[in-house]
């Protein structure tokens, strides 16, 4: 597949600080990519770098091949989603998605057509005339995503574009973009701190880490391999195992990580048999959490880490479930799913560590 | 608030009956006998007709060429100089506003005269004083009202959020198209509210004029020279309801396009 | 040239003045006095310490007195008639509009010392008197020159007419006064070029007379470069050469050429209006024995020297020309000429009864003037 | 958002050139205090420090100057009391007259001053019987002074919200303990601000004055006004302004010192 | 249990907009209560008449079985936390914190202390200097909630105070949130939009719609046996099955949810005898969405609904379900999980109905 967008050694320093830092990545032509990363981390520069409202410290910056390093942002065809979606509050509806053709000087009819097209594509025909102040939260990010696409793009930037929605709406919004993107097959370059979004709709995410990509992998090698303790706990919850605990549980010395879903959870008389092919660790239920399609148990080790078990709701009686708690179990799970962690580089965010159970850690200091 | 809701708006509705009632010219007491006098004058001598025409289009004028001067260097300010720039040009702009009035009036009749600064600095470009008169007037006028459009313009500009400038770079627009078209029309309430100032402060200006103004005479001095001079007090009221009535026209279009939010 | 001085003693053209009781005798001063003054008139030495003539009074009657200024006479009858004045420097274009109002009293001569040292040819004139009855204490006169640059004007003028009939030869640095008494200097001219229309006296024009007049200056317009009324616009005019010519005050001319501005001053043959200022006294005023020590004093041989020197005008009392600095100051101001005196037309307030005498026809007020002013300035 | 390199060099170009014509009048003010000559022709043959001693003993200008900051001073003091208050009352209450009422407020500095001193005069002279003094001046500067406090004080309190305030008497404080301790230090610098324009907008105002001035009370801009017109005196009143448009300088400084908000919000309000 | 807060014929009308109608409501003490809602379905509202900022239309509230209805808010033993914190911008966070003793004029002492203990119910002792602006989002949030809690009120207000955060740090606020809540004893009343959140946290969960509730009850009963297909479609993903397609898969007419936990997916060729005890049906596997933790597959049935399916990735390779993309599936539930809904009385909102398959139906129009 032919690269939309190639990045070679791109930085940008604000001061002291290394907002990116030599950065390499390629995006292929038509791929949904993500990039992931708590606050601070460098996505939204990245973005801006890719349009052109920044201009790299260092670094190169191609878009279908060509180099654009040093182009203004209106003379590349990339378009941008914005955060808080920049919608022209002076002008209609249909002024606002006509606009990127207007100042192109395509005529009134041809422009008019396009429009029309776009807002049907983002299901908002009929709109044309409103005023931006007379829409909802979700109809205006739908709006300025036309804005963005009426004017076929080779890539479309999207800076946390749902961001602001409800989380009901939200959802909707994600299924609704990834069928759109399908649709028009334009290369999105997508930002988000939400990670459940990120591995739904995405081909491929980077997961940023001050500056750095982190790792830069599908959602299913993010969530199943993370490279570090730092992606392990920043997708998804994550049971780290690490020192003296992982010598007792798994066995060797190292840092381990377990996904809650892949443990089982046992009454201490139905030890399974020691094959080798699992690891069982024993320990007492300390609180039961109902998310409602499913159950957390967060399990004290006797070992001395503490792990969360994640049980799906299959049964309409959760009760038994809400029992365990103060029991003793065991907790088993194979060792394939047993991730095992490079580089220890980052310290674990958010990760529910040995010693500090269920204590927050700011990512945002 | 009381005192401005009642005392104000009594003073000026004083005003208006007093225009209702007469002067004996020669003694130059008020005779408190009803007569639509004065506004019959008004209408239908020709010269106030031609001297409000005069006033209102100077006047706008004034605010237009102020308005063209102060966007640029609002512009300048709100998006271009850094933080501590942009704090030492609002000072910069605000100054002016202290010296005396009547001062910088006289320094500009000392420019504009025929042997002052700008003849002599022009003299090896061939420009030449406009001498006195109304382009005097309305080069002076606009000199010393154009902090009160700058500051207005300028907050605006600061308002408005940088990504409406990105979006429309992004979607192609250089920087004259997005100027034209994303940020002067936003910056339009803003400008309406600059221009209230600068168009109510011309309207009324009778000082200027007679410094500079040549042989013209404004609004102004014909409610001065009634009030201060000829005593015709009910006359006067009668050409101040001129300016009055304009101005809350021009307030009325104002409020409209959201001006009356940004002062 | 015909005289200037034409009106008869007995005072303006038959209008009674109100009845306003006139002051009897002296008492006790009041301790305080408030005067409304043309800039200069009354100095205090806060604009020049050295320039004080209001600090001796202070001392000696023991009235403390405050000043307030004004810029023209339409003004100074204005803030006469908020009472809060006790005393006024009325010019003669101001101080009949006063009479008549009632604002001011009859002054009693008699109660004053220094009213006897006063040149006769100011005593129980238009201006300041109504049938024979003073109203104020005379205080110091002067003319409207005709002002012009020497390296600009020749041949030299001699007549009124090169700021008129042909005032395009100078066209666009003409200067003239802006106020609607300046319609007098018009009408003063069309007296000698055009007789038909009858003008006896330049503040006593009728409808036809007052339209003449009018013309004149609507003419002028299109050659003046601008209307002046303060000092420093005409004084600056001339030294840059925005002005060459029009009418001026002497004290302008004396600033001037000590500019090294080359510019005279002259006295055309038609004669000029002028100005002639008399201290009056508010009509019930509360301190009128602070008052009346106040027109004394003013016209004291010593303050009458100080002031014609510093505002720059002939002094009303001739004693007054040994005391001046400048011992050639009266003669300057041709102080003690009455015959230079008597070829000036003073300004006086046009009222209705025509003060020619005219009976049969309706002369135009000051009302008219001021809105044909506006006219003439369009 | 960066503009684009030509785009700001001509924009820096406009305004240092427009800044120059600002303040080149001003500078001509300060030159001209030491022309020797007394109309100020140009270009000065001589310059004399004359008229600094000659003004250095001019006990008018200084009674003149000390008036006028206390003018000024109380003028502003009284907007900060009644501008705070309306833009409270305004928020507070959600009247139907809201408009009518910003509009009556913004009237006094929208008319024409000439219109607002004649009819002031008219009112306080004929209609209240009020003699013109110290009084009615401040009083008129009041009444034009109050719009600047009100805007300042008016955007600020439309961007705070009434969350703090509420969050305030949540806690248990009273309505005047809350605004002694929530909105009044927040609305601190948005008063400083409106302060600032209004003592400048009294300073400098003359037509008004004008009107609504006594004999017994000069201010500043009367005196020059009166000054101009007097023979010789002219240049003492260019020393006057030059000591003005230096001295200018430090009420600003100040402010600024105190709050770098002030500024800002000093745009958003004239 | 004694009674916190009782509302009694509650309304709360903004010109015709009726935001709280006819409400009755009692919480107990020392519950943790939330409420849930759409925007704009009053939740805020009612919060706000209970604290005392708006004056109801009609009814009385009761806090500690006084009437409070006409007191204003400093007179009420109610502290709020604000959903953007309202911390004052002008004072350090001790102050902040003092702030409600200070007006009651609690000596310094003995506030100074308080105020400590208080940063340290929070974790963030030490804190006490900083300013607001230096404090992160999370930071803050615990400002905001120290600052009420030092003054011990009888009932703690949150509205949506967890809206900003991102959903990493938003995880570690609910059960850092919950814990102090466990730890003080004090009523929790929690406004949000976030249905998850509401299940893990509450005690009790009063879901809001146009001003009334739609269903009160514990967050188990919430979720497996929804009141209404409005609360079933707003709580949790839920399958609508309704008119020719319940008479086909269930056997009667009606409205029945199941939810995706529930309903396995087999091979077509592995069809369960029929025992009455299941439902089955059939259908093509359209979409498979990998969450993470789940695997979301989005089955159209051949009787003509779209259901989905959620499945635990117990497994490390989701290979397997993503493979079944365009298969035949069998999908099998017991009769156990499905829902009966009484009333027809809303929309389900956001639901996943017979004819829309995955259309986004704007909630906030
Ligand atoms: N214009 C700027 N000046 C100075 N520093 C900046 C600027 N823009 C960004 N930074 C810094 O660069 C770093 C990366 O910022 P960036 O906005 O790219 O983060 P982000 O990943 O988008 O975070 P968020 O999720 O909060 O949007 C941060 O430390 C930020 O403070
Ligand atoms: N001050 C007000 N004036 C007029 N209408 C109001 C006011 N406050 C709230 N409303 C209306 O009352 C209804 C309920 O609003 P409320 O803020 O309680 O909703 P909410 O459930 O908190 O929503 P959200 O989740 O968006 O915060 C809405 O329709 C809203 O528009
Ligand atoms: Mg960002
Ligand atoms: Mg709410």
């Amino acid at each position: 597949m032919p690269t939309a967008i190639s990045l070679r050694g791109l930085s940008k320093h604000f001061g002291d600080v290394k907002a990116v830092d030599d950065l390499d990545l390629d995006i292929a032509d038509g791929e949904f990519f993500s990039m992931l990363g708590p606050s601070g981390s460098g996505k939204t520069t990245v973005l801006r770098l890719i349009a052109g409202f920044e201009q790299p410290t260092a670094g190169r910056i191609e878009l279908g091949g060509k180099d654009v390093t040093g182009r203004p942002p209106f003379a590349r065809d990339v378009n941008t989603v914005f955060q808080d979606y920049a919608i022209f509050p002076h002008m209609s509806v249909r002024q606002n998605v006509e606009y990127g053709l207007r100042v192109k000087r395509v005529p009134r009819a041809d422009r008019r057509a396009r429009a029309e097209e776009a807002l049907a594509t983002v299901r908002l025909e009929g709109y044309g005339d409103r005023r931006p102040h007379q829409l909802s939260g979700g109809q205006r990010q739908r709006v300025a995503l036309a804005r963005a696409l009426v004017n076929r793009p080779q890539v479309l930037l999207l800076d946390e574009p749902l961001g602001a929605l409800d989380l009901k709406l939200r959802r909707q919004m994600q299924i609704e973009l990834k069928q759109i993107q399908r649709d028009v097959g334009i290369t999105f370059v997508f930002v988000t701190h939400d990670q459940e979004e990120a591995l739904t709709m995405s081909d491929r995410i980077a997961v940023f880490n001050e500056g750095r990509i982190e790792q830069l992998a599908t959602p299913v090698e993010l969530y199943e391999q993370p490279a570090s303790s730092f992606v392990a706990g920043f997708v998804g919850t994550s049971n780290l195992l690490e020192g003296p605990v992982a010598r007792d549980v798994v066995g060797s010395d190292g840092q381990f990580v377990v996904r809650p879903e892949k443990v089982s959870m046992l009454a201490p008389a139905d030890a399974p048999a020691e094959d080798g092919e699992h690891c069982v660790a024993r320990g007492t239920v300390r609180e039961v959490v109902y998310l409602g399609a499913a159950t957390h148990s967060v399990v004290d080790l006797d070992a001395g880490a503490t792990l969360t078990v994640a049980h799906q709701n299959t049964d309409r009686s959760i009760d038994a479930a809400l029992e365990r708690r103060g029991q003793q179990v065991l907790l088993v799970w194979s060792r394939d799913s047993l991730v095992p962690l490079g580089g220890n580089d980052a310290v674990p965010a958010g990760s529910t560590t040995g010693r500090q159970p269920s204590s927050p850690e700011e990512n945002t200091p | 608030m009381l005192w401005l809701g009642v005392a104000y708006l009594g003073a000026l509705g004083a005003l208006f009956i007093t225009s209702l009632w007469q002067q004996n010219d020669f003694t130059g007491a008020i005779e408190r006998v009803w007569t639509l006098d004065n506004f019959r004058d008004l209408f239908t001598i020709d010269v106030y007709r031609t001297i409000t025409f005069r006033t209102i289009a100077i006047a706008a004028l004034v605010t237009v060429v102020d308005a063209l001067l102060a966007f640029p260097i609002a512009l300048y300010m709100a998006k271009v100089a850094s933080p501590r720039l942009q704090r030492l040009l609002v000072i910069s702009v605000l100054m002016p506003l202290w010296a005396s009035y009547l001062v910088k009036a006289y320094a500009w009749r000392g420019m504009l005269s025929e042997n002052g600064l700008i003849a002599w600095l022009g003299a090896p470009f061939g420009i030449d004083t406009p001498g006195y008169g109304l382009p005097a007037t309305t080069i002076v006028l606009a000199y010393l009202w154009l902090p009160y459009m700058i500051l207005p313009i300028y907050a605006g500009l600061e308002r408005l959020p940088d990504s409406l400038w990105e979006a429309s770079a992004d979607l192609g627009g250089g920087a004259w198209t997005t100027l034209r078209r994303v940020v002067l029309p936003m910056a339009f309430p803003a400008i309406v509210a600059g221009s209230i100032f600068t168009f109510s402060l011309s309207l009324g200006d009778y000082i200027a004029v007679r410094i500079v103004g040549g042989t013209s005479q404004l609004l102004g001095n014909v409610v001065y020279d009634n009030v201060g001079a000829a005593n015709n007090l009910p006359f006067a009221a009668a050409v101040a309801t001129i300016p009055v009535v304009v101005m809350v026209i021009y307030l009325a279009a104002a409020r409209r396009t959201g001006a009356l939010e940004n002062l | 040239t015909d005289s200037g001085d034409s009106s008869s003693d007995s005072g303006s053209g038959g209008f009674t003045a109100p009845d306003v009781p006139m002051k009897k005798s002296l008492g006790e001063t009041e301790g305080e006095v408030s005067i409304l003054a043309w800039p200069g008139y009354a100095e205090n030495g806060s604009s020049d310490p050295k320039v004080d003539w209001v600090t001796p009074f202070e001392k000696k009657t023991g009235c403390k007195a405050s000043v307030k200024t004004f810029n023209t006479s339409d003004e100074a009858v204005t803030l006469m008639k908020t009472g809060e004045y006790d005393v006024v420097s009325a010019s003669g274009d101001a101080s009949l509009r006063l009479i008549a109002s009632g604002d001011v009293q009859p002054v009693n001569t008699d109660l004053l010392t220094n009213y006897a040292d006063i040149s006769s040819f100011l005593k129980d004139r238009d201006w300041n008197s109504v049938d024979g009855q003073m109203y104020g204490m005379p205080h110091g006169w002067g003319a409207n020159l005709l002002m012009y640059r020497t390296d600009t004007v020749k041949p030299a003028p001699t007549s009124w007419s090169a700021v008129f009939d042909e005032a395009s030869t100078y066209d666009g640095k003409v200067t003239a006064y802006d106020s609607p008494i300046y319609i007098a200097d018009a009408a003063l001219y069309l007296m000698n070029t055009q007789p038909d229309l009858g003008i006896k006296n330049p503040y006593a024009l009728d409808q036809d007379q007052l339209a003449a007049a009018v013309d004149v200056l609507k003419k002028q317009k299109e050659s003046v470069s601008e209307y002046w009324s303060d000092y420093l616009k005409e004084i600056q005019a001339f030294t840059t050469g925005d002005s060459v010519i029009g009418t001026t005050w002497q004290v302008i001319v004396q600033v001037a050429q000590g500019e090294k501005v080359p510019v005279q001053a002259i006295l055309p043959d038609e004669g000029s209006t002028g100005w002639s200022d008399t201290w009056m006294v508010k009509a019930d005023s509360d301190h009128s024995n602070c008052a009346y020590a106040w027109l004394d004093h003013m016209a004291s041989p010593e303050t009458q020297a100080a002031v014609a020197e510093w505002f720059g005008e002939a002094p009303a009392n001739l004693k007054a020309c040994d005391l001046t600095s400048d011992p050639k100051h009266c003669d300057n101001y041709h102080a003690g000429d009455s015959s230079y005196a008597d070829k000036i037309w003073y300004w006086t307030t046009p009222v209705e009864q025509c003060i020619d005498g005219r009976k049969d026809v309706k002369c135009t007020n000051y009302g008219d003037w001021t809105q044909a002013w506006t006219e003439v300035k369009g | 958002m960066k503009l684009s390199p030509g785009l700001r060099a001509v924009l820096r170009v406009f305004t240092v050139l427009l800044l120059v014509i600002i303040y080149t009048p001003l500078l001509l003010v300060v030159l001209n205090s030491f022309n020797a000559s007394a109309t100020f022709s140009w270009p000065p043959q001589e310059l004399t420090l004359h008229w600094w001693k000659v003004a250095a003993d001019s006990t008018g200008a200084r009674h003149a100057l000390w008036v006028s900051i206390q003018v000024a001073l109380l003028a502003t003091l009284i907007s900060l009391v009644l501008g705070t208050m309306a833009s409270l009352a305004m928020r507070r209450t959600r009247f139907f007259g809201r408009n009518v009422v910003s509009l009556l407020i913004i009237l006094p500095i929208a008319l024409p001053g000439i219109v607002t001193g004649i009819a002031l005069n008219n009112a306080f002279r004929t209609v209240l019987g009020l003699e013109l003094g110290f009084l009615t001046i401040v009083v008129a500067h009041a009444t034009f002074c109050i719009v600047t406090v009100f805007n300042n004080v008016q955007a600020r309190l439309q961007r705070l919200g009434t969350n703090f305030e509420q969050a305030s008497m949540d806690l248990g404080a009273g309505r005047w303990t809350t605004f002694r301790l929530v909105t009044f230090p927040m609305l601190r610098s948005a008063l400083l601000a409106g302060a600032l324009l209004a003592f400048g907008l009294s300073f400098d105002e003359i037509v008004v004055t004008t009107f609504t001035a006594g004999s017994q009370q000069q201010t500043l801009p009367i005196w020059i006004f009166n000054n101009l017109f007097r023979p010789n005196q002219a240049p003492v009143v260019n020393v006057v302004a030059a000591v003005l448009v230096l001295l200018s300088a430090i009420p600003i400084y100040l402010a600024q010192r105190l709050s770098s908000g002030v500024t800002q919000s000093a745009a958003a309000a004239p």
